[in-house]
């Protein structure tokens, strides 16, 4: 078994979706449906070749790190470093290849789901050839195997979500999400870009291996820890923004706007999750610090989201909250340093949560064509108030539904279970070792919120009655495209394929094939080491397994208590705590925060700098401008603005402080300079303009009135003012001319006298 | 006994100088104009002629004032002929009125 | 090596060629307009070719910038000689081009966008003769300031863009077309005057021996300005580091800041465009603005290292300003033209923070760059040209939905939008990456300053993406045509060369390569003294 | 003596030859009755008469004729040739210029002034004697001042003469004065014999000072330099454009060429230029310093009076007192380089400056206007005089590849050789500005009412000739200049200077 093959299969799994992409771009209207089948079998061939690749890496190559690059630039001798090139290629270890596998179920499924969902779309082609780029953007992420390439892929998955959210872009609304969801993931990737730079900056390349040998060598970012911190925080940031993490989470509920597939294809299971994966791969240069930040901030993030899920009504928007609660689990759990739990949890999560949207999407799918039947089309179908009682009329997806349900709740013999509990006890061992309790407290809080939220919107969607009679009989249950992808979620939801003792995922297969890898961190920095960490692990599972169990359990409890046999009024509860309920309700205002601050903070600094740009910097060229067409049409009158006579003060004022700046820079900034002394420099130059410009408006008031009551027609200043001024002497009185020979003839000799 | 000197004429050919400037600048009508003009050159011939007589230096400065006698006729002539054209076209003298091109 | 046709180097067929078209083009009658097309479009088209032989023939490997050797396709031939006298020395101006990886790329740029210009100019209808005459000119004028390597010649072909401009805009203009011709007008050559002193200054300070003669030879070669030996011992520019020199260093820069344009400099550009036919915005995108960049490669840099690493600094804010300033100006305008004018504004910013890093990966950065934006602005600006014919009007409020309307167009738009906005796979992301990672090695926090344009780049971008192309379709663009043919053929070579090098950019990058290098050991070591480094 | 006056009559010949071809033309007028075309045409023999003797002098040769009265030196001779040009050109837009042959004029006169005018300026660039100075400014100021009043009927006319002939009267009655004192304090009229005076003697600075600022109103009326300019709009805008051409380039060549030599002669200091290498001037009489601050004056106030013009006669007026400011930067700087700049600009400005007046000529006679706002939609009526006029303002602008260029090139390259850089810098800046007005004309010939339709305007083929004749010199000395500025360069040496 040779690795060529499985680079050459798993580069093809990286082309082919491409590919599908090209042709549905190009050829996808003249295609019978669109192409649909073609794409879908191009998936389903890529999803076969990664468990191929998958399996063969795993029995074959289990611990080993199968590389492949080519030379993709190359600077020549650079000089005072040399040789400088630079080197792009993929990675085939175990994470890769799990990942790849997880990301080809997850795409071929959802395409599969995508036939019947999207039935008769007005974009049904595009929309498949973008799934197919995200596919294709997604492999780049998972297979590289260097920085660049990782932020090549970092930027495409944003741009193909960017266009599958706004797939429906007729709707402001979705155009908007698409804009919001892009720009605040690249606020997050500037971070990512300033962390690369920190690293090709010391390391001149771009390659994990290399940089990994670098610091374990003891080369690090300008020769201190904290810089490594900074970098690796840095690098983080750009998880911060793919998987939705505080506080640049804002955007993943908006996301919701696109069509549901793309919602459980990127925005639950695989792209948000990049950030999860990208800790995972670079998670050996983390220092201990670095660790503590991820930790907190998947802390936060979990909580927070788990709280505003609560109050939503929109069955996705519920989802897409508890998604980035899931997503801050995860990270939380890397930065705990349960490295193979953290990761563990993505995989599962990713099959049920994608099976809980495409339940959703059914359901949403049933509702629509309800209502549309009905021809209403003020009634929200994502809204949960108006589901219920749906039980009997889609079995297939609420059986399905409640088996994600209970993945995700934690409950035994599902994966969700599992790789929860993992991380829990991973939390709690962290808390053990450094103190740092708030995590596992706010772990188990989150997991028994999950558990009632989630049957909270499974009672109130498919449980009781529905709201609307004639409109439960118009309800059908989804067709076979539709609901096979469901029952394989289903099943791939429980325990037995990841470990076959439903109570410990430590036996599982992937613990064995992804053990968490020793930092190369300096030793000062490094937080606790494997073995010492898996020790307290050992300690905390059992613990944290009850915990979790009873948490869970309340949970449920409670979502049944309120919401099926209305022990609990919820509506009185929210009318009690009004304030807590419309806090969670608004999602803590973050987006009213944002947009009150950065969007209105930008747009107002745009207007104020247009205005600065067409009054200030362009009023000496306007001046010109109405002296050219004074000029030409010999208005006089084009000089009487006295808008302009300020802002040519002003020019001058800027010109002298430009000037002065240079100048006592010159004087003051040594050879080799700091920004200091510019600042400095900038500072007396910007001094000395406005004093210039003060004495200029002092001084030229008084000049414009002079000149506007005596000589000449409202000429204010510069040259066309002289040149007035200088014209008015042609009075065409010979004598005058005489008198200004003599007026000469006087000044020129005391010139000559006094040389 | 009291003798004329160099200065003396100095200071006279200066005074008709400035008489005959003074007369260009304020005089309004254009013979008056000439006559100044006339002034000033006759101051520079004063000036060429003492020089030449108290300095005992060359000849230069007698016969340079000869010509200028006759260049001024010259000029003069010119210049009475262009005033008689301007009287014909603009029914004046005055230079003050004569001032269509300006600016 | 050499390639010659009639005794007559490659480099002077390319820059003169658009002469003869010029001349043919004024032989012809004035009615026949589509003869008049053709025949510009033949010629540029013959330029285009003879930059693929130079792209093929181009050899990678020397590095050119001061060494006469290593120059490529020189041609040399006296031009003026005025013998000496006891009062001033023997002149000799020389007829001198040739190229090496700074200028190659510009070559290539330059007569790419020319040959888009004659088609994206099918539809001017006033005084066609008039218009593509002026072209053609315009096109001599470019090509000759990237192969001329003779100040004195540089300089006039410099100043003999200028003209062709004017009336280009002035005439074929939108309604403040003269407003916006004279303003490009005097501000260039204000800039260029300015210009005209250095070269002077430089002129009397560099001499070099006539190895026939034997005497001492003022000279306007560049390569002979850049060595410091040939400076006349207290001669004005002698020395390093000197009062003087720094006063020619900022009079050149701000001949060529003017060009680039750099802030506070840059007001002439928004007017220019939005007043310049298509055809206009895209040469003056495309190519006008890397005069000025690169001249401050070519003659700034070599010639006065010291200067430019003593105002390194100051360069890299100016930098900053204008891509930050110039981004979020950008996003204020309702205008498409202006705010695609004022995004390359933006974008030259980059290339400036590039250079300013002065090592390998900032300068070869900004010549990407500099190429990069030429073909991506040249896209846009034909882009709005496209819906400007169609809709006259450029009003970005006042579209909405053309998606539907017009797809074909749409998918350009996209390619050339997520290009602007640095998208991974497209020429512009490895261009502004490349700058960015260099600039960072010198100036740390002046770049991580810079990356904020990027967010901002984006966000202005999709948000006029969104306003013009998404949402609902108004009632009066109903009838709105698809783009055509004719202007797909302007639209698509462009993007495939922007998504080729945004994929692999190495046939770009080993142009310059070796040059590059040796620009950046040159004038570290000729500076004398080193980067600041933060 | 009598053979050292024969010597001198043997090169006199130009001067003679012009004498003669104006007496010539008198009998011929009294002979013939008003046959204008006849007169000019002999006219013209007599003109390429003398410019084959002055040709004949073109060796190189330095000699001083009638005791150095009249001093024969490349300097003068390439003067002389630029103004014989001039009236050579000046004869020839004559015989096309409506405005002069309307009104059944009698012209025998007009060619016979134009001839006087020539010799007197002939004079004044070989004059190395204060009074031949002084009579050879006379003979061509009075030769100009009747030829600016020649429109008899036109009331422009007549008064532009008044105002010149006072003007020219004061100012050079001031500078007789000034003469007289320099006379009274050196003894002596000859500028060598001045010179000399000056090294050896000590002479009372303040009236050294006056005579010389007496003088310098002299020059400056002619070369019309500021403030001694205001003359020149009135009478260019009065006189005949023929006449305006001829006072706007041969009187000023005239004027500088006198001008430059007695200040470089009077005052040349051979100690210091032998060790500096350039015409330096007498320790402690630093007259450049003033000349600077005239230059500056001029070339500023030109410009910035010119954008508020109208009329693009006046208009031309202005920019050739702002171009005369610019030669005066040349002088300023006191070297054979700066005198070569100056021989160089003026070899092409007066191509520039006279194909500019001969089309505002041309268009004048068929639009029957002088006024820019009339030009509109010139560049489509009229195409090949419109891209010449352009042609001809682009090249007294400045910009390559003109041959204005050169001028300013090799102007400005004096400058900063000499490091008088914050004075290039006010140059440089003012032909920017200067931009601005030449602008215009284009503006209203090419941008202006373009879309309306035009009758095209026809010109005769010669009048066409004359323009190329003009154009191709401005624009082939742009891009090959060597000859000229050979030609230049060897014409720098003045007779007595090294």
């Amino acid at each position: 078994m040779n690795q060529d093959l499985l680079v050459i299969l798993s580069i093809s799994n990286l082309l082919i979706p491409l590919l599908s992409f090209l042709i549905l771009i190009f050829f996808g209207k003249r295609l019978p449906r669109g192409g649909d089948s073609i794409a879908t079998t191009l998936l389903f061939i890529v999803l076969g070749s990664s468990f191929y690749v998958m399996f063969q890496k795993l029995m074959n190559f289990p611990d080993e790190a199968i590389q492949a690059s080519f030379k993709w630039v190359s600077f020549g001798n650079v000089p005072f470093i040399g040789q400088l090139d630079i080197h792009l290629g993929i990675v085939l270890d175990n994470l890769s290849v799990i990942m790849l596998t997880v990301v080809a179920i997850v795409s071929s499924l959802v395409h599969l789901f995508s036939i019947g969902y999207m039935k008769d779309d007005v974009r049904y082609s595009r929309y498949f050839a973008f799934l197919g780029f995200f596919t294709f953007s997604m492999s780049v992420i998972v297979l590289t195997n260097n920085f660049f390439t990782m932020y090549v892929g970092w930027e495409l998955v944003g741009i193909s979500s960017y266009l599958l959210i706004g797939h429906w872009y007729e709707k402001k609304s979705a155009s908007d999400a698409a804009i919001k969801a892009f720009i605040v993931n690249r606020i997050g990737d500037l971070g990512m870009f300033a962390g690369v730079m920190i690293i090709f900056f010391t390391f001149k390349t771009f390659s994990f291996d290399q940089i990994f040998n670098a610091i374990s060598s003891g080369n690090i970012p300008m020769g201190s820890e904290n810089w490594l911190t900074a970098a690796g925080i840095l690098i983080f940031c750009g998880a911060i923004g793919k998987s939705a993490q505080f506080p640049l989470h804002v955007w993943l509920p908006d996301a919701m706007e696109g069509p549901t597939p793309v919602s459980a294809l990127i925005h639950a299971a695989t792209m948000v999750a990049a950030g999860v994966y990208l800790v995972a791969r670079v998670f050996v240069m983390f220092t201990a610090d670095a660790l503590v930040f991820i930790a907190y901030i998947g802390a936060i993030t979990a909580f927070i989201s788990a709280t505003i899920a609560i109050a939503q009504n929109d069955i996705k928007k519920v989802l897409a909250y508890s998604t980035i609660s899931q997503l801050g689990y995860m990270i939380m759990g890397l930065g705990v340093g349960a490295y193979t739990a953290g990761f563990f949890h993505l995989t599962t999560h990713a099959m049920f949560k994608a099976g809980l949207f495409l339940g959703s999407g059914s359901v949403i799918h049933a509702m629509h064509h309800a209502l549309h039947h009905q021809h209403d089309h003020q009634t929200d179908p994502q809204d949960i108030r108006n589901m219920g009682g749906l039980r009997q009329k889609m079995p297939v997806t609420f059986w399905t539904f409640l088996i994600f349900t209970l993945a995700i709740s934690g409950v035994p013999f599902t994966s969700g279970f599992l790789s929860k509990d993992s991380i829990l006890a991973g939390t709690l061992a962290f808390g053990n070792l450094t103190g740092h309790y708030l995590i596992p407290i706010i772990g188990f809080f989150v997991a028994g919120l999950t558990a009632f939220y989630m049957f909270r919107l499974v009672i109130i969607t498919f449980l009781g009655e529905h709201k609307d009679n004639n409109r439960i009989v118009l309800i059908h249950e989804s067709p076979a495209v539709m609901t096979i992808p469901l029952i394989i979620f289903a099943v791939l939801s429980f325990f037995a394929f990841y470990s076959l003792n439903p109570f410990d995922a430590a036996e599982g297969w992937i613990y064995k094939v992804l053990p968490r890898p020793d930092s190369v961190v300096p030793l000062a920095s490094k937080a606790a080491s494997s073995d010492v960490f898996n020790e307290a692990l050992h300690h905390a599972h059992y613990p944290a397994m009850f915990l979790s169990l009873i948490i869970a359990g309340l949970g449920i409890l409670f979502a049944y208590i309120t919401y099926h046999w209305r022990k609990i009024d919820a509506d009185k509860v929210a009318e009690k705590f009004k304030p807590v309920y419309q806090f969670l309700l608004n999602k803590w205002y973050f987006d009213e925060l944002y947009g009150k601050i950065f969007v209105a903070g930008t747009h107002a600094t745009t207007r104020i700098l247009r205005w600065f740009d067409n009054n200030i910097i362009d009023g000496f060229v306007n001046n010109v401008g109405h002296w050219t067409v004074a000029i030409t049409l010999g208005y006089k009158e084009q000089w009487k603005y006295k808008t302009l006579s300020s802002t040519v003060y002003l020019t001058v004022a800027i010109i002298t402080s430009v000037l002065v700046t240079f100048f006592s820079a010159s004087s003051l900034w040594p050879a080799a300079s700091s920004i200091i002394n510019y600042l400095f420099a900038i500072i007396i130059g910007i001094i000395a303009g406005s004093l210039t410009f003060f004495g200029f408006w002092a001084g030229a008031g008084g000049f414009d009135k002079y000149i506007v009551d005596g000589l000449v027609n409202g000429v204010a200043y510069l040259s066309g003012f002289f040149g007035l001024v200088f014209r008015k002497f042609q009075t065409g009185k010979i004598q005058t001319y005489l008198i200004f020979v003599l007026f000469g003839f006087i000044v020129l000799y005391f010139i000559f006298r006094f040389l | 006994m009291f003798s004329v000197g160099l200065t003396h004429y100095l200071v006279l050919s200066a005074i008709l100088f400035s008489l005959g400037l003074f007369g260009v600048v304020t005089r309004r009508n254009a013979i008056l104009v000439l006559m100044g003009i006339e002034l000033i050159l006759n101051s520079a011939n004063i000036n060429f002629i003492a020089f030449s007589h108290y300095g005992k230096l060359n000849i230069d400065g007698q016969l340079a004032a000869v010509f200028v006698i006759i260049l001024a006729a010259a000029e003069a002539a010119v210049a009475l002929a262009i005033v008689l054209n301007i009287y014909k076209t603009f029914q004046t003298v005055n230079v003050d009125e004569i001032n269509k091109l300006k600016e | 090596m050499e390639l010659e046709f009639l005794n007559i180097g490659i480099l002077s067929w390319i820059t003169f060629l658009p002469i003869i078209g010029m001349i043919i083009v004024l032989i012809l009658p004035k009615t026949n307009w589509n003869s008049i097309r053709w025949t510009s479009a033949l010629f540029t088209g013959i330029q285009v070719i003879l930059a693929v032989i130079i792209f093929i023939n181009y050899n990678r490997t020397l590095p050119g910038v001061n060494d006469i050797n290593s120059f490529q396709f020189v041609e040399k031939v006296n031009w003026i000689t005025v013998q000496s006298f006891p009062w001033v020395g023997k002149i000799d101006i020389d007829y001198f081009v040739g190229i090496d990886g700074l200028s190659v790329a510009m070559v290539l740029l330059t007569a790419l966008i020319s040959f888009i210009a004659v088609f994206a100019s099918w539809n001017i209808d006033k005084a066609v003769k008039g218009y593509f005459a002026l072209l053609l000119l315009l096109d001599t004028g470019m090509m000759g300031v990237f192969v001329a390597l003779d100040f004195f010649l540089f300089y006039v072909f410099w100043e003999v863009m200028l003209l062709p401009m004017y009336f280009l805009i002035g005439i074929w203009g939108g309604p403040r077309r003269e407003y916006a011709a004279i303003k490009f007008f005097l501000y260039t050559l204000f800039g260029s005057v300015l210009m005209l002193l250095v070269m002077l200054a430089l002129y009397f300070s560099v001499t070099y021996v006539d190895p026939q003669t034997g005497e001492k030879v003022h000279t306007f070669n560049m390569l002979l300005m850049m060595n410091p030996a040939h400076y006349e011992p207290n001669s004005l520019l002698a020395g390093l580091h000197t009062f003087w020199r720094y006063i020619a260093y900022i009079g050149l820069f701000i001949g060529f800041a003017i060009k680039v344009p750099i802030f506070p400099f840059h007001t002439w550009l928004p007017d220019a465009h939005v007043e310049a036919p298509t055809a206009i915005s895209v040469i003056l995108a495309g190519v006008l603005l890397k005069m000025g960049t690169y001249g401050l490669l070519r003659i700034s840099y070599p010639m006065f290292p010291d200067a430019m690493v003593y105002f390194a600094v100051p360069l890299a804010i100016l930098g900053f300003i204008n891509i930050v300033y110039g981004a979020m100006v950008a996003m204020a305008q309702t205008d498409f033209k202006k705010l695609i004018a004022y995004s390359s504004i933006s974008h030259m910013g980059i290339v400036i923070l590039g250079m300013s890093a002065l090592n390998t990966q900032g300068v070869t950065g900004a010549i990407m760059q500099m190429f990069n934006h030429g073909t991506i602005t040249a896209m846009l600006f034909l882009i709005v040209g496209v819906i400007y014919d169609r809709a006259h009007t450029r009003g970005l409020n006042e579209f909405g939905g053309l998606a539907n309307q017009m797809p074909k167009y749409t998918g350009v738009v996209t390619v050339a939008f997520f290009a602007a906005l640095g998208l991974p796979g497209l020429s512009g992301f490895i261009s502004e990456a490349f700058a960015f990672l260099g600039a960072f090695q010198v100036h740390r926090w002046i770049t991580i300053a810079s990356t904020l344009g990027i967010v901002l780049t984006a966000a202005y971008m999709l948000w006029t993406l969104q306003r013009v192309f998404l949402g609902t379709l108004p009632e009066k663009w109903k009838t709105l045509p698809d783009i055509n043919g004719r202007e797909l053929f302007t639209l698509v070579p462009l993007a495939i060369i922007v998504i080729i090098l945004g994929i692999y950019p190495s046939p770009l990058i080993d142009l310059m390569n070796s040059s590059v290098n040796h620009l950046v050991e040159f004038v570290s070591n000729g500076a004398g003294m080193s980067m600041p480094k933060p | 003596m009598l053979q050292q006056i024969i010597d001198s009559v043997r090169i006199f010949q130009p001067e003679i030859t012009l004498t003669l071809v104006a007496c010539v033309v008198i009998i011929l007028d009294l002979v013939f009755k008003n046959r204008p075309r006849m007169l000019a045409i002999t006219l013209l023999i007599g003109f390429f008469i003398t410019g084959y003797y002055l040709i004949q002098q073109m060796t190189g040769m330095t000699v001083s004729a009638f005791g150095n009265m009249f001093l024969i030196d490349p300097y003068s001779i390439f003067f002389r040739l630029l103004i014989l040009l001039t009236s050579i050109f000046i004869v020839v837009f004559s015989l096309m210029s409506a405005e002069l042959y309307n009104g059944k004029r009698k012209l025998g006169e007009y060619y016979v002034f134009i001839t006087t005018a020539t010799l007197g300026m002939f004079l004044m660039t070989g004059a190395g004697n204060l009074l031949m100075m002084y009579l050879a400014i006379e003979l061509t100021s009075i030769s100009s001042y009747i030829l600016a009043g020649y429109k008899k009927e036109v009331p422009d006319s007549n008064e532009a003469s008044l105002k010149y002939i006072i003007y020219g009267a004061v100012s050079s009655g001031m500078m007789l004065y000034g003469i007289s004192i320099i006379y009274g304090l050196t003894g002596s009229l000859d500028f060598y014999n001045i010179n000399t005076a000056f090294q050896t003697g000590e002479v009372n600075f303040l009236a050294l000072v006056a005579a010389n600022v007496l003088m310098i109103v002299g020059f400056g009326f002619k070369i019309s330099a500021v403030p001694f300019h205001f003359w020149t709009p009135d009478v260019y805008e009065g006189a005949p454009i023929t006449i305006t051409a001829f006072l706007s380039v041969a009187s000023k060549a005239a004027g500088f060429a006198i001008f430059m030599r007695y200040f470089f002669t009077a005052y040349y200091d051979p100690v210091t230029a032998a060790l500096s290498g350039t015409l330096a001037t007498l320790s402690g009489f630093d007259w450049n310093i003033i000349i600077a601050v005239i230059s500056v004056a001029t070339m500023t106030i030109g410009n910035f009076i010119a954008l508020w013009q109208t009329n693009l006669k006046r208009l031309l007026a202005y920019s050739s007192i702002a171009h005369a400011g610019y030669m005066l930067m040349g002088v300023v700087v006191l070297s054979s380089e700066g005198v070569a700049a100056v021989l160089i600009y003026f070899a092409v400005y007066l191509f520039m400056n006279l194909g500019a007046f001969f089309i505002v000529m041309l268009i004048a006679d068929k639009i029957g206007s002088e006024d820019i706002e009339s030009y509109k939609g010139l560049g489509y009526k009229a195409p090949f005089m419109a891209v010449s006029l352009s042609i001809f303002l682009i090249s007294l602008t400045g910009l390559p590849p003109t041959a204005g260029f050169i001028g300013k090139l090799y102007l400005f390259a004096a400058l900063i050789n000499h490091q008088w850089i914050w004075l290039a810098i006010i140059g440089v800046l003012n032909s920017v500005v200067s931009l601005y007005y030449y602008v215009k004309v284009f503006r209203n010939m090419f941008l202006r009412n373009i879309d309306e339709e035009h009758e095209q305007l026809k010109f005769n083929p010669i009048q066409v000739i004359i323009t190329i004749l003009l154009v191709a010199p401005t624009l082939i000395l742009g891009l090959y200049f060597s000859p000229l500025v050979n030609l230049a360069q060897a014409s720098v040496n003045i007779l007595g200077l090294k």
